[in-house]
């Protein structure tokens, strides 16, 4: 791993406005995003979890510019994409790419699936007009498409296959960075394992960053190298794979860890951490330490003062929680809170 | 809630200057002179130029469109052209209200017929009832309404002798126009009621209810109507609108003095003020109409977020 | 009088027994912008305002001018005219009819200010002198003969002084407090749809024999019908096509009126090629008029000869009009160098149906001389406005000598000082026929006018500054009703003598 | 051996479309003891939805029917009953609880007013009384301050307090049986595992018999104690969650548990798959079922479909490997 | 590169063919399936092609006026009788197919144009240019649909052109309602955000992926359309502002007609009765376009 940063994010912050009044004022936003930094190199697999709503795919749409951020940076390769006008942002476009969850939204259904990578060559003009017929068949066969099934519909592909496509697209530009949302997540597992390995297989082969987002544990555990977890609009943990699974800081990682079902039949179960309540709305988030409300160790410290993303003994473990100041953890509380 | 019922009243205030001015110019570029109309056909230039000077005419349009609103405000919709008199006094007399009672009729016709047409329709999908019913509505459709009027009226006054050709009071004076009036707006409910239960009925929370063990019966009437419900509540606010429109026709047709014929009377005689403040009035008053809609679509469809 | 006919066929099925009293329903198409007999000039405004205001003369069946709150009429001299007024005659509200309530109302006519769009029919008044309770003096700019003839159209009525006075003060105004002295008095009125009347007790003739009456507008011809049909209407104005069918209705009664009125088609003589006599002559020569009358009118009405109708006093039917002939009418459009036609435009009105017919049977009959008309069917002020300014070339229009005098049907049409909007819509000049209108009007001898009218009608026919196509008759068809119905040759209906049937 | 409350023997279900017929359920044996947990895994389409659909019959007649089988409840067949008899069995003896709390709530009534339905029609109860019991429930299933949420829409609630809702209203007439699809699968990790806790809990509490669908391995080894494995509208394999975790014996068993990546374990390397894909309803092969995507598949199972057999340790699989036949295969069919 | 480990679905149908033409077959299929829609279309068709040809058959001249023959009923020579002047009805009512199609469609073409251009600016843009655009949308709707075509008529005056004009100007809002919607729920698709991150001009975007997308319930609301403008027109004649005479628009025809519905009836029916016709096929069609073209409806 270089140690090179691909792509650096700093404060980023996304706040949807909500508009209301007589002239569509802006009452109040959704802090989808706030204030949210971390980096990922060239080559690695940079994982975001956490619950639905806390501000993944809206990480993913900002680093993209589908949205436009509210502040922060988004530096790829040196350069702020921010900063980059309309026009150069398109030519930029190149070097990154997404792959969406839904299978059946992410393609033009009136378009087959030649009509869709030619188009994506197209814009970017990769290749010559003659040369793309050929492009198009390779990159096909890439992903496991066969030649004969390209001027299909995508509707006459089952879900994995039209990810598969979804991805030859991406590829199609050759990118550097591909913003995965969700990838997997609509597939069947036996589907899911086949695109998993798909991936991991075009990253070794073309030198692939990734940056996953998933819900899925199993899945991050698998394919990541680092992993950031989300709470709320904020990162609350960010540590290479081993460390955050096998030594996880953050209350609300250990929770989500023991939160999932394990099929393990044999083990000894585990005594599970179940947190109490929902999570907060991102309109009014609590104040502080926003997973103090849910939070089985909050103090007063918590509910005032924000916990900043602080390195621990191992330098790429980076947890935003007062408690871990305060020494190590006794995790049995919160069990026994259970 | 008020707080959301005032900010909706707010909303309502540009709607309001853009039907003013909308009407304002559209009556201004009309060819054709006021003051010769109303002069008549054998009088000479001074007279028509003193007339024009005592209407105001010669004033710039902004200034006019200004002193307008202005008064409007204060709910004087100046003095109509033709009869001199004032333009609210003029439209907020009986005739208001029979176009209200008309429209408002019409309406309930309408919704009566409509929803029962089209509940019977979306629970015997595809049998005898359901598509006659549909073909009715097709037909109620497709009918231009002053002609359906003249129909009615030749084969229930004249032939028949049950019920009065024209005029209004009575409540047999009222059915021929409120069925002419109604029967396109029957229609599209029916239509709009069928469709709109047949998608309830394929969701989640009906397949919720029969698994509760609710009655057929109760399923429809209590989970899916309510449901369906809601789209075609707006689709009644918008026929309201029509309706204010059809009365125009019908009450040509039926000789009814409401406001649908002060309104073409005032555009045949270019009475500038009397076609403004009428269009204003039946505009506020689909405004208003909507607007209530727009609340009892909030109290059946609890789902939206009040702010 | 030359050639004026009688009116005809006003008696109504006089065999059904008749009751006292009852509401008279007299269905109209549209409602009368005011109750002001000064304050329009339409049939509507006349129609209703006849039945409440008496006027200084009337009309009688034949056309001539008969007292009415005059007694009697004299010219003193020739511009002075005496009228010996009714004595005893009493006003709706109770005050009495005087000298002072003709000088009020016809300075009010006049009044510059008040613009009065009927102060036309009598502007030629200088001066309302009062002699005394019951005399008046009357004087006019110039020798006036048919002022009497004036006097008794609807711009005539006379107001009670009690409700001037109250409009210059700013109360009421006449239109909502219309006081006459007719046989029916005012009761309500929702513009729009209804007029309510009721029997004047205290009136100075033969009482009216219905207790009530009302006016109701219904716009839709279809519907007037079927009221009339369905008894629902007593009374109303039946289109002439309909007249047919009426007649097949045991109930329905018709009333048929000869009128005063002229259809006419109009060219602009200011534009080519209407100021080429021959063109002018072609197209009258290629319009059947009969095919008119029949076709459109359904024969309720005749073909015009000339200018005036026959029922018009000074008209002259002794006319030899352009014959209907359409090779002649083909030739003479070549000799006037329009061998293969030319394109032209036909103004009409909106809102009035017969004249869009007859617009479209002119279109047809002018087809085959291979004038190629295309009809523009513009809103009625507009269509004053352009026909006015000279913005045209052909025109339909018609002209009510509503004073049954040729004087009316004659200056304001052909006169050169009548140009555009007063109306000489054709832009006729004619230095002779200029001199010969000033004669008439002055001229106090009904012979020496009538020579000179006779004259005038040969030069408008030899001349055709427009086609005369038609005087249509005033049709109305009555259910339930036992007798009494009058219409005058101007079409106005008067229900004083009605008696609705049992 | 206990008593069985729900048996389910060679049902079969059907959609009859415009393209043709779709054999949903082909067949399909299982049954549940009282107070029990079955989980029914599968890949998506594979029947399980309409499997449960099928035993409260509330399948959209007549485009979906029971073609097929017996549908024994305590003994008598459900496909027997009149509509009447089945409306008092739903919501009372057997309920179900749905995949989607988002949209399985009817959005114009108040939670409490769907709680106190059921109650209202089960029990006769007043509607005072079935308005106490739904905030009973609603304090059964943790939600906090009942009285004020029972007054509440459902687009008021959070989607973990929807499904609680959804959870009071199946068990507020103390049903024998629990039909749960996908209870969870809608949800948070988080929430998912408040949700299976409660789930839990309440069954122990109350006694009941549980049916739970989910693809999610996961949630089956934590709640089940058997297993029922459907592919293609067929079980495959039924056994005991010990078994099928331990010691799987379908090939498409393996497959599935092998191609799971689990968060508790490392792993190197590519995850183990299945090839291809799930067959079309409309073109299913001939044999077995899962021959096209079998690494095992011999000509036998291109040709013939094995039966669900016993085997002797009590686990039941649909596959010629386990059967005698199988050693006289000649290996080599599929490629 | 190594070959992926898999092969792609080895079940699904691999026989070559054409998809386009297989999706396209499904709609029309769907269609045909629908008795009520084929029956919608025939009419369609079948009064399109009498338009068309309609100085063919007509058997005389629509605006020769035979005064002395005017409302003659149905005769070998003048097979649905004559009209008020005298001139054929079924060469009237064949002429006027012409006109009144014509105004149905223009209008609906030309109001559809521009709530297409407003929806898609206003659904696709979003913010201030939306909330302006829904303002005048509002204030249109604000007005009785009719009551708006009268006032446009009485500025324009009263002409077959300024009929289009009015009815297409009250088309506006309607459909710049319906495409706003339909632009804003394709916008929420994945597949535009994935041309957008491929570096898409918006232009691109609306006319290559958002467009197709909506055409559906366009050309739905469009069919349903042409049946009302037909309506509308005609009830702008009956107010005297729609086509003028000799043309023989069916409005006109109607409501010149309607003063004889008691003595000539069949002068006012046969017009009546083919508004009623074409109206009620293009609602048919129009409601079978929308079941073949929504996914959701299946029998
Ligand atoms: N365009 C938008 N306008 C307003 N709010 C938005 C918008 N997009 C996202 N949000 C809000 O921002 C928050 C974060 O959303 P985001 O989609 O990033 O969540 P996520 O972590 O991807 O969740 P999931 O796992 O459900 O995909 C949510 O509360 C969401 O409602
Ligand atoms: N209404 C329907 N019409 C036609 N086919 C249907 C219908 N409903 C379901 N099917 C078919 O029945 C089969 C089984 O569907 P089912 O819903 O039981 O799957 P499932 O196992 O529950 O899948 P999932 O995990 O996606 O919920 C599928 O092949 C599906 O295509
Ligand atoms: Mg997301
Ligand atoms: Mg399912």
């Amino acid at each position: 791993m270089s140690k090179k940063p691909l792509l650096e994010v700093k404060n980023l912050k996304q706040y949807f406005p909500i508009t209301g009044g007589i002239f569509g004022r802006t009452v109040n936003h959704v802090k989808a995003v706030d204030d949210v930094s971390f980096e990922v190199y060239e080559g690695e697999t940079v994982s975001i979890v956490g619950e639905s709503g806390c501000g993944k795919s809206t990480t993913g749409r900002a680093i993209l510019r589908l949205d436009n951020p509210t502040s922060g940076e988004i530096n790829f390769e040196g350069e702020d994409l921010l900063a980059l006008s309309k026009s150069k942002m398109r030519k930029k476009r190149k070097d990154l790419q997404i792959i969406f969850q839904d299978p059946y939204a992410s393609l033009n259904p009136r378009q087959t699936v030649s009509q869709i990578l030619e188009e994506a060559l197209e814009i970017q003009n990769v290749v010559p007009a003659k040369e793309r017929r050929q492009k198009i068949v390779e990159l096909l066969e890439t992903v496991g498409i066969g030649a004969h099934q390209i001027d299909r519909h995508p509707h006459e592909f089952s879900g994995g296959q039209r990810q598969r496509v979804g991805i030859a697209r991406a590829l199609s530009v050759d990118p550097k960075l591909i913003i995965c949302d969700e990838a997997v997540s609509a597939l069947d597992v036996s589907i899911q394992a086949q695109v998993l390995n798909l991936l991991k297989e075009l990253q070794r082969d073309f030198k692939l960053t990734y940056l996953f987002i998933s819900h899925d544990l199993g899945v991050v555990r698998h394919i990541s190298d680092r992993i950031i977890v989300m709470y709320l609009g904020k990162i609350v943990e960010i540590a290479d794979k081993k460390s955050l699974f096998e030594n996880p800081q953050h209350p609300y990682t250990r929770a989500l860890l023991s939160a999932i079902p394990s099929t393990n039949i044999l083990e000894e179960k585990k005594e599970r951490i179940i947190l109490q309540g929902d999570v907060p709305s991102p309109i009014d988030p609590p104040t502080g330490c926003r997973f103090h409300t849910r939070c089985p160790f909050a103090t007063e410290r918590c509910q005032i003062e924000e916990p900043k993303l602080q390195k621990l003994s191992s330098e790429t473990h980076q947890v935003a929680c007062h408690l871990i100041e305060e020494g190590p953890v006794d995790y049995s509380k919160m069990v026994a809170n259970y | 809630m008020l707080i959301y019922i005032i900010r909706r009243l707010f909303q309502t205030i540009p709607v309001m200057l853009g039907v003013t001015l909308a009407v304002f110019l559209m009556m201004h570029l009309i060819p054709g002179d006021a003051a010769k109309i109303m002069a008549g056909e054998n009088a000479d230039e001074a007279q028509i130029e003193q007339m024009r000077e005592n209407l105001g005419l010669n004033d710039p349009l902004y200034e006019q469109y200004f002193r307008y609103v202005g008064n409007a405000i204060q709910g004087d919709l100046g003095n109509s052209i033709r009869t001199n008199r004032s333009v609210t006094e003029e439209i907020f007399t009986e005739r208001f209200w029979i176009t209200v009672q008309l429209a408002f009729i019409g309406t309930g016709l309408a919704v009566i017929i409509g929803l029962i047409a089209g509940i019977i329709s979306a629970t015997r999908k595809y049998s005898i009832a359901d598509v006659s019913l549909m073909i009715f509505a097709l037909f109620g459709l497709s009918m231009p309404n002053f002609w359906l009027g003249i129909m009615l009226i030749y084969f229930f006054a004249v032939d028949l002798k049950m019920l009065p050709v024209a005029g209004w009071g009575t409540w047999e004076h009222m059915i021929l126009p409120a069925i002419t009036l109604g029967t396109g707006g029957a229609a599209i409910i029916a239509r709009m009621t069928r469709s709109s239960m047949l998608e309830v009925v394929n969701q989640d929370f009906i397949r919720t209810a029969y698994a509760k063990g609710v009655s057929d019966k109760l399923v429809i009437y209590k989970h899916a109507l309510r449901n369906a419900l809601i789209p075609v509540v707006t689709v009644v606010g918008l026929q309201f609108g029509g309706l204010l429109g059809g009365a125009v026709i019908t009450e040509t047709v039926f000789a009814i003095n409401g406001l649908g014929r002060l309104i073409i009377d005032s555009i045949r005689a270019h009475d500038f003020p009397m076609v403004q403040g009428t269009i204003l009035v039946c505009a506020v008053l689909f405004v208003i109409v909507n607007f209530i809609v727009d609340i009892l679509y909030r109290l059946i469809n609890k789902r939206i977020d009040l702010n | 009088e030359e050639g004026a006919e009688g009116n005809e066929g006003t008696d109504s099925g006089s065999e059904e027994a008749a009751v006292e009293g009852g509401n008279l329903v007299f269905v109209i198409s549209q409602d009368a912008p005011t109750l002001d007999p000064h304050g329009m000039n339409d049939t509507a405004t006349t129609n209703a305002t006849s039945q409440i205001f008496d006027r200084l003369t009337d009309y009688a069946e034949d056309g001539s001018v008969v007292p009415m709150l005059a007694t009697e009429f004299n010219a003193i001299d020739d511009t002075t005219w005496e009228f010996k007024l009714r004595e005893g005659v009493k006003f709706h509200d109770g005050t009495d009819f005087t000298a002072e309530a003709v000088k009020m109302t016809l300075e009010r006519i006049l009044d510059p200010e008040f613009a009065s769009p009927r102060a036309v029919v009598l502007n030629m008044i200088t001066e309302v002198v009062v002699v005394d309770d019951y005399t008046v003096h009357i004087k006019t700019k110039f020798p006036f003969a048919p002022l009497p003839a004036h006097l008794a159209h609807n711009a005539g009525s006379i107001i009670a002084p009690s409700a001037i006075e109250e409009e210059n003060s700013g109360g009421k105004k006449v239109n909502d407090n219309p006081i006459g002295s007719g046989p029916f008095k005012f009761v309500s009125w929702s513009p729009g749809a209804e007029i309510k009347f009721e029997r004047n007790e205290d009136f100075w003739g033969e009482k009216a024999k219905v207790e009530t009456m009302s006016f109701v507008t219904v716009p839709e011809q279809a519907t007037r019908n079927a009221m009339l049909e369905t008894g629902e209407a007593h009374v109303i104005q039946v289109g002439s096509s309909d007249v047919t069918y009426m007649e097949g209705i045991d109930t329905v009664e018709l009333t048929s009126v000869r009128g005063t009125r002229m259809d006419y088609l109009g060219f602009n003589m200011n534009v080519k090629p209407f100021d080429n006599l021959k063109v002018r002559q072609a197209i009258s020569m290629a319009i059947n008029k009969d095919d008119i009358v029949n076709g459109i009118l359904d024969g309720q009405g005749v073909p015009a000869v000339g200018p005036l109708a026959p029922t018009v006093v000074g008209n002259y039917q002794g006319l030899t009009p352009l014959a209907y002939d359409v090779d002649a009418a083909k030739a003479l459009l070549a000799e006037a160098g329009f061998a293969d036609g030319f394109k032209t435009t036909l103004m009409v009105n909106d809102g009035n149906k017969e004249r869009a017919d007859m617009a479209e049977l002119i279109q047809a009959q002018l087809a085959p001389l291979g004038i190629d008309v295309s009809i523009e069917i513009i809103e009625w002020g507009a269509f004053l406005e352009k026909t006015g300014a000279g913005e045209h070339e052909l025109f339909i229009l018609g002209w009510t000598t509503v004073t049954a005098d040729a004087d009316y049907g004659l200056y304001a049409l052909f006169h050169s000082s009548q140009h555009g909007s007063p109306g000489n819509r054709s832009f006729y000049t004619n230095t002779r026929v200029d001199e010969l209108l000033d004669l008439a009007r002055q001229e106090a001898d009904q012979a020496k006018r009538d020579e000179a009218y006779k004259e005038v009608s040969e030069i408008l026919v030899e001349e055709a500054p427009m086609v005369y196509l038609q005087h249509p008759d005033f049709i109305y068809g009555s259910n339930g009703v036992a007798s009494g119905l009058f219409v005058n040759f101007s079409g106005t209906p008067f229900f004083k003598d009605v008696q609705l049937a049992k | 051996m206990t008593e069985k409350i729900l048996e389910v023997k060679d049902l079969r279900t059907s959609f009859f479309t415009d393209e043709g017929e779709v054999k949903a359920v082909d067949g399909v044996d299982f049954s549940i003891e009282k107070g029990k947990t079955v989980g029914i895994v599968g890949e998506s389409g594979s029947g399980k939805s309409i499997t449960s659909l099928s035993i409260l019959r509330l399948l959209q007649e007549p485009v979906g029917k029971v073609v097929g089988g017996e549908i024994l409840f305590k003994g008598e067949n459900l496909l027997d009953k009149s509509k009447k008899d089945m409306m008092k069995i739903r919501g009372n003896n057997i309920s179900m609880v749905f995949q989607e709390p988002m949209t399985s709530l009817n959005p114009t009534l108040t939670c409490g007013e769907q709680i106190a339905e059921s109650v209202r029609i089960h029990q006769k109860l007043n509607r005072k009384d079935a308005w106490a019991k739904a905030v009973e429930m609603l304090r059964l299933v943790g939600i906090p301050s009942p009285e004020k949420r029972a007054k509440q829409y459902p687009f008021e609630l959070s989607g973990g307090m929807r499904q609680r809702v959804m959870i009071a209203i199946a068990l507020a007439c103390n049903p024998e049986l629990l039909i749960a699809d996908e209870p969870t699968t809608a949800l948070d990790v988080t929430i998912q595992a408040q949700i299976l806790d409660l789930m839990k809990k309440l069954q122990e509490e109350l006694g009941t018999s549980l049916m739970l669908i989910t693809h999610d391995l996961g949630v089956v080894a934590e709640m089940c104690d058997k297993v029922a494995v459907m592919y293609c509208g067929k079980i495959v394999e039924y056994a005991d969650v010990k078994t099928i975790f331990t010691n799987p014996k379908h090939p498409y068993t393996i497959g599935l548990l092998n191609s799971v990546p689990k968060h508790d374990r490392d792993y190197e390397g590519d995850l183990s798959v299945i090839e291809g894909s799930v067959p079309s309803p409309f073109n299913l092969p001939k044999g077995c079922r899962f021959a096209p995507r079998c690494p095992h598949a011999r000509a036998i199972c291109q040709s013939e479909l094995p039966n669900l057999e016993t085997l002797e340790d009590g686990d039941q699989v649909r596959c010629w490997i386990h059967t005698e036949k199988w050693e006289k295969e000649e290996v080599g069919a599929h490629e | 590169m190594s070959q992926p480990q898999l092969q792609t679905n080895a079940v699904a149908p691999v026989k070559p063919y054409n998809a386009k033409a297989a999706r396209t077959k499904a709609f029309y299929k769907k269609l045909a399936k629908n008795k009520a829609a084929l029956a919608g279309g025939f009419i369609v068709v079948l009064f399109t092609l009498l338009a068309i040809f309609a100085p063919v058959i007509a058997p005389h001249d629509p605006i020769h006026i035979e005064i002395t023959k005017k409302l003659e009923g149905p005769s070998a020579e003048h097979w649905l009788g004559t009209d008020d002047k005298g001139r054929d009805i079924l060469s009237r009512l064949l002429y006027g197919a012409r006109i009144s199609l014509t105004v149905g469609v223009l209008s609906t073409v030309l109001g559809a144009f521009v709530g297409i251009v407003l929806g898609i600016v206003a659904g696709y843009y979003g913010g201030r240019i939306d909330s302006f655009i829904m303002r005048i949308t509002d204030v249109l709707l604000a007005f009785p649909g009719i009551l708006l075509a009268l006032a446009i008529v009485s500025v324009l005056g009263a002409s077959t052109v300024n009929v289009i004009i009015a009815v297409a100007f009250f088309a506006v809002p309607t459909f710049a309602r319906i495409v706003r919607g339909s632009t804003l729920s394709v916008k929420k698709l994945e597949y535009i955000d994935a041309i957008r991150a491929m570096g898409s001009s918006d232009f691109r975007i609306i006319f290559k992926h958002i467009l197709p997308n909506i055409v559906s319930p366009i050309i739905v609301q469009a069919t349903l359309y042409i049946a009302s403008a037909i309506i509308t027109a005609s009830a702008l004649s009956f107010l005297g502002m729609g086509t003028q005479p000799p043309d023989p628009e069916w409005g006109t025809m109607l409501s010149q007609g309607r003063s004889y519905v008691a003595q000539a009836p069949h002068i006012t029916l046969f017009p009546g009765i083919v508004i009623l016709i074409v109206v009620i096929g293009f609602n048919l069609f129009g409601d079978g376009l929308r079941d073949a073209l929504d996914p959701k409806t299946k029998n």
